[in-house]
């Protein structure tokens, strides 16, 4: 008995164990809620776009659907396929939604407690962890032993692999003034400097915003479950509460994404003249800088929202196409011509210095002429040189000219042609 | 694996009383040896595959068994001289780092040889591959 | 603060060649707009230049200013970290030594002469290449090559170790291999550039082995330390002459690269051939820049070829030699870049001539006037190809002296300045090295040069005033084309030739005023100057002249000396414009009686045809015949010898097969049969079967370590 | 010592979980199970490099080899034989089944002899304990400093420098390999028809 009260009672265990264990509680709980509210939001959001009402029944303005939606989703039957793989079946949506829920341990919400947990390759864990999710998706495809699961399978892990590269090679631009992977000491760099990384790396952004979308299987990438010619993709065998998985997974995943964007390109949680509260309101602040991340984020969410109820669905070669031949080719002239910039800024301008501070070594850029001329660079020369190597490599391609598309000519082929060649 | 680890534990450390507590306070000691053990476990779990397997994918999934003994090995070492002194020892880890490289382009080869394969003698048992034999 | 920025003289062309090279073509940019890219990165590198010279001349003279000092990046940077290495030469045998090359830029009194030289010759034939190749599909890379050949050429002078200067070294030739065979549908062009390129090769494998023994010696490549420690007798004892040490050695490599680069014997016969490249890059690669870069480099290790006489006697002799062949070999070319490029390996022996004498300072002063008028004369004769229509035979020109006044006048100057005559650029430098040739105290036999120099006066006035006479003067001998350029915005073909547009007549005349003002530089106190040229460049040699003894009145036999050579060279002037105007029967004459000379100069010596049979052909071409006689006498024979063998001796073996062999074969196929059991079975043709016995065999052998290794 | 106390603990549990699923891996029914229980494997593994402070390496092992590379096999999988090994019987093991076991058991029993219990390398056991149980009566372990806020290890950056500068001569080599590879991959993988169109 003494032992088991040792055990319980003592100090590492009190750190490790009982303490991360009420805020990942905390956290779990105020996330799931958010989640299904951001299903609600979007129902309102494309019906205010289509100029309807939405969901108006369950309580005022319809606020209590997402638990109706919920109770309606536990209670509904678990179908599994006949002829299916039953354990992976049952395996695959658990898989994606835990992939989807780990990563939110090291996202800072806010300064102090808010921030869960720091560790030193937090964006690394990040990439890694949702590139994880991609195998729930296809392996849940793949278990449902069905014609358009399987596709929507395949299409959605090739186009996540795809855009999975551009979207770390995009956080290489940011990482570069950061020095750092650490999300807790990219939010620091950013509050230190009084700067958004968004100012240094306009093209990183745009295309880490791009594949992050693509990421989250949303229109216009939403080709995994393009009802039109896959029903609803992978998830088409799934029902019930293992089909709310997933979409409890996509939706997360969108909240991550934002929650990225936000830490490396918009300064977290940090706000211009929010600091001088810190040393005297600790309390205070804490609670204002997970507001001014919420706001930041459910930004960025609308924003993808808006994407999704606006845009068209790409064509899949167009998707490919998109990937492969400008996302990939933008960021990694951003990454050659922002460590020019730098390397310039640096060593003959001597505009910045590169010190070791609380959060380890990093690229600080002091003053105005410092900042003016990297934002300047960035927008005046990494933007245009960008565009230009991107028109050059292109220059023969039609990928989104439909006028000179039809113009070309293909060379006939036979009409028994599958996706997957002679398979 | 477990009784394995204590027992070695039990003839290394004669010195120590055998009692409850000078057992768990043993058995909490890891040091690189066992890193050593459990890689060449794993490596033999993998050679196990390579050796028995009639499924073309499983012997490459073994052979990825492989080089993660060796990936273990080699951080395991890097942390040794870390420990021993040589703190700014990171050589392991590059290590490592080409060895997932090279696990990634071996990979990629070698499934794309299983697809040629498959798409000729629709088979991926490796015991009826032997067009070398004739 | 210009000399802060020393790094964008080379870098600027090369940001230029990056761009034309790149976009040049996906964006189809107009001709305008290379023009402007190509020459105003030149023109901004010829400013930063001349600023640079300001500033240095009033800061830094006499001790070399290195951009490593700056620091910073893009000033200089380590570019071969290297490792350790063991020297095995001189005093430090047997220690290590750290192979280590900086990116970094050297100006000193040489380099900056050489800076100016190129940037400013360079930019005006790229503006004057702008006319000259007006229309050509090729325009944006011709200018990217060009720009490129800027870059290579200021790495060359510009570096501050071996390394760089053999990467310009290398990189010039690459550009000038990529020029010549510009027009690469042309087959001479492209036969041309193979040889340019093969040729050079031989001279780079003696620079390169020079480099090698210098880093054996010194363990060190950069310039002012390896000037340093050669200067110290411990490292390089000074030679006796007849002797044949390590400096002899390295000098000997070095030379070799320099005969290679700067086309002297025996190494000269690729840059008549060079002339199937467009004008421009004749004259700016192959007559005022990289040709000149032998005696760059010459003049850059003077220290190491002071220290050997005898490689100083070797290196008058082979210019002295080159100067009076490729003289003669002018006499009777028609093609009128072939009569100037033979006149440039002609001044460019003098320039070895005087090296070799040690007068480096005369050398690189007459490379410094030879850049003008050179390139001044190649232009002209740019401009007299465009309006002939890309005629190049002089038999077909003549009288053009009222069709282009331009042209004509400058031309006039440079030829006048190239046979010497007073006050020209040719006078002065020429007379330097003359008198210093006289007046030699390095090597034995300084007279003989100096007659050798002198016949060379004669025959450099004889052959170019020939060329005078056959274009401009006389009666006009083309045929008048009705053939247009092929330029869009031409009004209509014209007949008759005509006057080159301003952008190429600008050029021109900037030359020409350059080559009437060039040898005031280095005015010599004979004539009352003050011998500037040798006081700026005198802190880069070994063996220094004093002020006062560069001041030095040289008395009457100085004055006696430069009247020689200039009545001389005026007199053999008025004689061959008399013979090709007034006497052609004289001169029909005297070709008559000299006819085998007359062949064998027209024929250049049969130098290349010597190379061919021996090089070429003897060396492949004959093996090849030896191994074709072999094949047909000694192969053939044999195999009809085993034929008829085999005949007979089938008859005995089919008599034999059916009662001896069949049975041994049959008794070989059981035994087989019997044996082979075990070995099928090993071959299984079953992959993990092979997993199996390399696992196996890794364990014994580890087992092996184990049990008895330790 | 590498591990002592709390981090021991942990080592057991990743351990056994690593060493379960590389043999539920060599012992899986059909290739999609096997390419699962790799991927456990690996993150098992990556849970041991984080014991050994290699986060990066952690992070690399599991973005590349669970991320890229066991999608890839799961892809292939799918290309090459959709329920084969379900549908129809196919038999797991080789023949040289008993043979294979008989080579590894020697070797297993072989390393434990001579790698372990002789201790050939003398990798001896030194240095602190820091126990997850302390005695009664001792004095409380001192508390590690919570992460947050505080230093963080900076092996990253470590590698980082030296993947950059001692090996970069093998980086450039890698480089090169992943060019062959997707070369290959390409030539490899087209079927006929795609190289009739595009020849």
């Amino acid at each position: 008995m003494e032992l088991v009260e040792r055990i319980i009672s003592n100090p590492v265990m009190m750190e490790y164990v009982w303490k991360p264990l009420v805020v990942i509680l905390i956290l779990l709980f105020i996330v799931l809620t958010l989640v299904a509210y951001l299903v609600y939001a979007e129902r309102k959001v494309s019906a205010f776009i289509q100029a309807r009402l939405g969901p108006m029944r369950v309580g005022p303005y319809g606020l209590l659907q997402p638990l109706a939606d919920l109770i309606k989703l536990l209670l509904k039957e678990d179908l599994i396929p006949a002829e299916g793989d039953r354990a992976i079946f049952k395996f695959a949506p658990i898989m994606s939604v835990v992939c989807a829920l780990v990563v939110l341990a090291v996202i800072p919400f806010g300064w102090g407690v808010a921030t869960i947990t720091d560790i030193n390759i937090g964006l690394l864990f990040i990439l890694s962890v949702s590139s994880v999710g991609i195998l729930g998706i296809i392996l849940g495809g793949w278990a449902s032993n069905s014609k358009y699961p399987l596709l929507g399978a395949l299409r959605s892990s090739a186009q996540m692999v795809s855009y999975e590269v551009a979207m770390a090679l995009a956080l290489v631009g940011p990482l570069m003034f950061a020095k750092s992977l650490s999300m807790t000491a990219i939010v620091e760099a950013q509050r230190a400097d009084h700067i958004w990384y968004l100012l240094y790396q306009p093209v990183a952004f745009l295309i880490f915003l791009v594949a992050g979308v693509a990421e989250t299987n949303r229109t216009p990438f939403d080709l995994p479950e393009a009802e039109a010619e896959l029903v609803a993709g992978f998830h088409t065998e799934y029902s019930g509460f293992r089909w709310s998985l997933y979409f409890l997974a996509e939706y997360t995943n969108m909240l991550i994404s934002s929650a990225i964007a936000v830490t490396v390109f918009l300064g977290g949680w940090s706000f211009p003249l929010l600091d001088r509260l810190r040393p005297e309101h600790p309390g205070l602040f804490t609670l204002l800088s997970i507001l001014v991340f919420a706001v930041k984020v459910f930004v960025l969410i609308y924003i993808f929202m808006w994407f999704r109820w606006t845009f068209p669905r790409y064509r899949y070669d167009q998707l490919m196409d998109l990937g492969w031949k400008w996302m990939i080719p933008a960021t990694l002239a951003n990454i050659l011509i922002t460590g020019a910039i730098i390397m310039i800024g640096q060593e003959t301008l001597g505009l910045t210095k590169v010190t070791g501070g609380e959060y380890g070594e990093r690229l600080v850029v002091p003053g105005l002429a410092g900042k003016a001329y990297f934002i300047g660079m960035a927008w005046l020369v990494l933007v245009p040189l960008t565009w230009i190597i991107l028109a050059i490599i292109n220059r023969r391609s039609y990928d989104f000219n439909l006028r000179a598309q039809r113009q070309i000519r293909l060379p006939e082929r036979p009409a028994t042609d599958d996706v997957f060649g002679k398979v | 694996m477990v009784t394995e680890a204590m027992w070695t534990v039990l003839q290394q450390v004669p010195n120590q009383a055998r009692t409850w507590q000078g057992f768990i306070d043993a058995l909490l000691k890891k040091g690189i040896n066992d890193f050593i053990l459990l890689s060449f476990l794993l490596f033999a779990i993998g050679v196990a595959g390579v050796l028995t397997r009639r499924n073309i994918l499983i012997i490459f999934m073994s052979i990825e068994l492989i080089l993660n003994a060796a990936n273990l090995n080699f951080i395991a070492f890097t942390r040794y001289w870390q420990m021993s002194g040589r703190l700014s020892e990171h050589m392991g880890h590059v290590f490592t780092i080409f060895i997932i490289v090279v696990a990634a382009a071996e990979a990629v080869i070698g499934l794309g040889i299983v697809i040629a394969l498959y798409r000729n003698r629709q088979t991926v048992a490796i015991d009826e591959i032997d067009l070398l034999k004739w | 603060m210009f000399l802060k920025l020393v790094w964008l003289i080379p870098a600027l062309p090369l940001l230029s060649a990056a761009i034309l090279g790149i976009f040049g073509r996906p964006l189809r940019w107009s001709e305008r707009t290379i023009s402007w890219i190509a020459c105003g990165s030149v023109f901004l590198s010829l400013v930063i230049t001349a600023g640079v010279f300001v500033q240095y001349r009033a800061a830094h003279w006499p001790e070399p200013y290195l951009t490593s000092e700056a620091g910073g990046f893009p000033h200089s940077f380590v570019w071969v970290p290297g490792g350790d290495a063991e020297l095995s030469l001189g005093p430090r045998a047997g220690q290590r030594a750290t192979f280590r090359a900086e990116w970094s830029y050297q100006v000193d009194p040489l380099s900056m002469v050489m800076m100016v030289v190129v940037t400013l010759v360079g930019f005006l034939i790229h503006v004057f290449a702008i006319g000259y190749m007006r229309g050509d599909g090729g325009f944006y890379r011709f200018f990217a090559e060009l720009n490129l050949f800027m870059f290579m050429m200021l790495t060359l002078v510009m570096g501050s170790n071996f390394l760089m200067l053999f990467v310009g070294w290398e990189g010039v030739g690459l550009c000038s291999y990529l020029l010549i065979g510009y027009w690469f549908h042309r087959a001479d062009a492209k036969a041309a550039s193979m040889k340019a390129f093969i040729v050079n090769r031989i001279g780079d494998f003696g620079f390169l082995l020079a480099m090698i023994a210098v880093f054996s010696l010194f363990g060190t490549l950069q310039f002012t330390e390896v000037m340093r420690l050669a200067a110290d007798e411990a490292y390089l004892p000074t030679e006796a002459f007849g002797m044949f040490g390590m400096a002899s050695w390295i000098a000997l490599g070095l030379f070799i690269g320099a005969t290679g680069k700067s086309a002297q014997i025996p190494l000269y016969v690729w840059l008549p051939d060079a002339m199937a490249g467009p004008t421009p890059v004749s004259a700016l690669i192959h007559a005022a820049t990289m040709v000149t870069a032998g005696v760059y480099m010459l003049t850059r290790t003077n220290v190491i070829f002071m220290k050997s006489p005898t490689m100083m006697f070797v290196v008058a002799v082979i210019g002295a030699a080159t100067l009076i062949l490729a003289a003669v070999i002018a006499f009777a070319q028609t093609d009128i870049k072939k009569v100037l490029a033979y006149s440039t390996i002609s001044q460019l022996g003098y320039m070895f001539l005087a090296c070799g004498v040690g007068a480096f300072t005369a050398g690189i002063f007459h490379l410094f006037t030879h850049a003008f008028f050179k390139a001044l004369l190649f232009l002209g004769a740019g401009s007299i190809i465009i309006a002939l229509h890309h005629k190049q035979d002089m038999r077909e020109m003549g009288g053009l002296k009222s069709y282009m006044p331009v042209t004509y006048w400058t031309f006039v100057i440079a030829w006048l300045a190239i046979c010497g005559i007073f006050p020209l650029a040719g006078f002065v430098s020429k007379d330097e090295i003359l008198w210093r040739a006289f007046t030699t105290e390095v090597i034995p036999g300084g007279r003989w040069f100096w007659f050798i120099g002198l016949v060379g006066v004669a025959l450099t006035a004889f052959y170019m005033t020939r060329l005078m006479a056959l274009t401009f003067w006389g009666s006009p001998r083309f045929v008048p084309s009705t053939q247009a350029h092929g330029l869009s915005d031409e009004p209509a073909p014209h007949e008759e030739p005509r006057e080159s547009p301003k952008v190429m007549t600008l050029p021109l005349i900037a030359l020409a005023v350059g080559t009437a003002v060039a040898g005031f530089v280095g005015w010599p106190p004979a004539l009352g100057g003050s011998h500037r040229f040798e006081r700026w460049l005198n802190p880069v040699l070994y063996r220094r002249a004093t002020n006062a003894e560069a001041m030095a009145h040289h008395g009457a036999t100085e004055y006696i000396l430069m009247v020689v050579s200039t009545l001389l060279a005026a007199m053999v002037m008025a004689a061959a414009y008399h013979l090709y105007i007034h006497r052609k029967q004289t001169l029909q004459a005297i070709v008559e009686a000299i006819r085998p000379l007359y062949i064998a100069s027209a024929r250049k010596f049969w130098v290349d045809e010597f190379y061919e049979s021996v090089f070429v052909r003897g060396l492949t071409l004959g093996f090849s015949r030896v191994f074709w006689r072999t094949d047909t006498r000694v192969v053939d024979g044999a195999v009809n010898g085993s034929a008829w063998f085999t005949r007979f001796s089938s008859r005995l073996s089919g008599w034999s097969d059916l009662f001896i062999v069949d049975m041994i074969v049959n008794a070989i196929g059981f035994g087989l049969r019997v044996f082979s059991v075990a070995f099928r079975a090993a071959q299984t043709g079953f992959t993990q079967n092979y997993a199996l016995v390399i696992t196996f065999g890794l364990l014994i052998a580890t087992a092996a370590y184990f049990i008895w290794g330790s | 010592m590498e591990l002592a106390g709390t981090e021991a603990v942990f080592f057991y549990i990743l351990a056994l979980f690593t060493l379960v699923m590389a043999i539920a891996l060599v012992t899986a029914p059909t290739a999609v199970r096997g390419a699962l229980y790799l991927m456990a494997t690996l993150i098992g593994v990556a849970g041991l490099f984080l014991l050994l402070h290699a986060e990066f390496v952690a992070g690399a092992q599991i973005l590349i080899y669970v991320g890229g590379v066991v999608v890839l096999f799961i892809f292939v999988i799918m290309l090459v034989n959709i329920r084969a090994e379900i549908n129809e019987p196919f038999r797991t093991y080789t023949r040289q089944r008993r043979l294979a076991a008989v080579v590894v058991i020697v070797m297993v029993l072989g390393v434990w002899y001579f790698g372990i219990q002789q201790d050939p390398f003398h990798l001896v056991r030194q240095g602190p304990v820091v126990a997850l149980i302390p005695p009664p009566g001792a004095p409380p372990p001192p508390v590690e400093e919570p992460t947050l806020g505080g230093r963080i290890s900076e092996d990253t950056q470590e590698v980082g420098s030296v993947l950059y500068t001692k090996a970069a001569l093998p980086f450039e080599i890698a480089s090169v390999l992943l060019l062959v590879a997707i070369v290959g991959s390409v030539v490899l993988a087209r079927t006929r028809r795609q190289e009739e169109t595009f020849d």
